[in-house]
């Protein structure tokens, strides 16, 4: 590949100042006619910065993993399941929870543009939002996987769900060996964004200090 | 519509890179577009639909050059010049010239928890679904040049419904002034194999979440 | 591979809009790079369809953004590199640093003459052609990663065969090592609204040239 | 649309310096390495700027108008007959003439990159080569036609020839009224670029100075 290509980066460069001016110019507008609070804009930043994250869909996972009845209750009906067994106060509608066995992995994409369980894993990563993912993941899962140094065996069916409704799906990943008589928190520290994405696994013991 | 932004099963984007310890907002700006966004969809001139259709009506290569904020913001732009909340002389001046217009809510720091959850899409049933659990449906092969949720990658697919997910609003009457018009959606899953030909990952299911017009009998 | 490239059906890239007394070339650097394209062409390194791909696997957003020429410039800086002829140092650097390699020909002013019509893509039969002029055929649902000239818009559609064009060099093939491997080519008639869905403009007919590997009977 | 989306100029207004220092570059290190001639270089761009251009497709229209064995021979095998009929001394292979009639329009496109028939069209025009065109010709060819402030009746079929192989399509539009006993240059004189791709009619009478 040529020396020349990267001329993404480059040309990134020099649009995120002229949307820095733009993103300025448009706050100063709004609020000039009154539209926005800034302060309420301020509020909803660090709302989505401290208040929600994979921090919550790995409680949800962790409790899956030790009650099942609420497990079963997840993969029925995951929204109502979160309230009523009182994980959360509160979880957006049409939650969906979806199972990994020795059978089959679950992976999540929305191709058309990037929908995503924002109350169960706060706002999604770049690469869950870039067109290499967004191509890749319905042609080549594998491959994907691959790129996040993920092998399954050929006898595991790979099941993608491409978001393109209002339904949020969330992984609910096999729990690992070594974890029995784990509490509900300690599990829920094994519990990575990716696994609840579908491109990785939940740590194993011996990767997470005693 | 058939745009760069359905991308499923693309080639030539690269390989996935994930970065380690990502922030949630690279750049402080990035955190003013999504609030701002969030902020100004309380205005009830538009829907969640009508705000991705504005990101779809980016010309493509400023879509696929764009960071997924950027985009955002210029999609914003689209919807506050297309709904009369800001005039085009006002984004170039960068300051307010013209009277305010009449807003359904304004967004407070109050309203903030609440606005963590997502909204509700679901909506009464005009009628029984149509087809059950179990069905085999075709995508049917629709090409419209406006906003749209069925891939194209699954047009004329055959495939297996295999959920319910309750009755919808439809993007398709959304974006295009016909209202909520509310449709069952529902998760239809397709073989690998039957998607992409003989020479795919014989391991691979893929499904889409599609609402009843999206489908025919198979 | 299924790239920005594959762009019949796609939306939102806007109107045709046609210059009055366009000139050949817009700025002296397009002449030059056409003709450089053409030059090194005579090398033998590589074939028409190399070069097409080399423009192909540009990133998408580089492929779109680029104007025609500047693709072309893009595409030969890949095939000069990737053949050897030039190494990345060199491109960095403005100037030779490195030997030359031997070329299989140059072009001289004399042989500009013979370089106004195109080369030949046909090639001796290996086997009777499969289908009979008349024959329903299906366009394979093929979605390989490397160069092929089966447009997406039509896999998995079925057309009818309106002529054979001879036994042509096969794209698939040259650009994967695999020689010239000539197949037969014939012109595939496909329904618009078979493509395009019941919505569609039922006066247009679209035809592809499709080699044989691309079709199976229907 | 906003003021804003005016983007791709920006963009390509700086991709072009950019673009002729790496011309001059490569250029350069060609030259010194031995591979290419600059006066070969000079000679090709003149021959392509002077020698072929849509007159040469417009005389082989011209003749088919005048010349029914001629034309039968033509949409037989055009590269043969345009040789063998003396129009030129030399036609690349693979030609196709296709023929217009009060039933049928043709359009040429190329979706995939930008085939044209060079030797009888000359380089091909931006337009050609654009992504509107190559993206909507297959799928909204009247669309395409309007652009061009064209409007055929709904009883005329188009059809549309995707050039995916190294075939080159030539159209043969229909013979204006109103040009009985033209000479054959005369003729050619109203046979546009665009009626030999099929976004445009050739010339009337009335549109030509006598």
């Amino acid at each position: 590949m040529s020396a020349h290509d990267h001329d993404h980066d480059h040309h990134h460069g020099s649009e995120l100042s002229d949307t820095q001016l733009r993103v300025r110019a448009l706050e100063t507008i709004l609020t000039q006619k009154g539209y926005i609070d800034p302060q309420a804009i301020d509020a909803l930043i660090e709302a989505f910065e401290t208040k929600v994250g994979p921090h919550r869909g790995a409680q949800v996972v962790a409790r899956a993993w030790v009650d099942p009845a609420f497990k079963a209750a997840l993969l029925e009906d995951a929204t109502a399941a979160i309230t009523s067994f009182g994980v959360f106060e509160r979880a957006s509608e049409h939650i969906i929870a979806v199972e990994n066995t020795p059978q089959r992995h679950n992976m999540v994409v929305c191709t058309l543009c990037s929908c995503y369980p924002w109350d169960m894993l706060g706002l999604p990563p770049v690469w869950y939002k870039s067109a290499p993912y967004r191509s890749r993941a319905v042609i080549d899962p594998r491959g994907v996987l691959a790129d996040f140094g993920l092998s399954l065996p050929d006898s595991v069916e790979i099941r993608v769900w491409d978001s393109t409704a209002e339904t949020r799906y969330l992984v609910v990943p096999m729990r690992p060996d070594g974890t029995q008589g784990w509490s509900e928190e300690r599990l829920a520290g094994l519990v990575t964004r990716n696994s609840m994405i579908g491109t990785g696994l939940p740590l194993r013991p011996d990767e997470v200090a005693a | 519509m058939n745009g760069v932004h359905d991308m499923g099963g693309m080639h030539g984007f690269g390989a996935v890179i994930e970065e380690k310890n990502e922030p949630v907002f690279h750049a402080p700006w990035e955190g003013r577009v999504f609030a701002l966004n969030r902020a100004m969809g309380l205005t009830g001139l538009w829907n969640l639909d009508m705000s991705r259709n504005a990101q779809e009506r980016l010309p493509p290569h400023v879509y696929l050059a764009s960071s997924y904020y950027e985009r955002w913001e210029r999609g914003l732009e689209k919807l506050l010049l297309e709904s009369g909340l800001v005039d085009a002389d006002e984004l170039a001046a960068g300051r307010a010239l013209h009277p305010a217009k009449p807003v359904a809510r304004k967004l407070a720091a109050a309203d903030v928890p609440g606005l963590l959850a997502r909204g509700s899409y679901a909506r009464p049933a005009p009628a029984p679904a149509r087809f059950a659990v179990g069905a085999r449906v075709r995508a049917k092969n629709i090409n419209p040049v406006t906003h749209t949720r069925l891939p194209r990658y699954v047009r004329g697919h055959v495939g297996v419904v295999e959920a319910i997910r309750g009755c919808h609003v439809f993007p398709d009457s959304t974006t295009t002034g016909k209202g909520d018009d509310p449709h069952w959606l529902y998760t239809v899953v397709f073989d690998g194999v039957d998607l992409w030909g003989p020479q795919s990952d014989p391991t691979v299911k893929v499904s889409v979440e599609a609402w009843e017009p999206y489908l025919q009998a198979a």
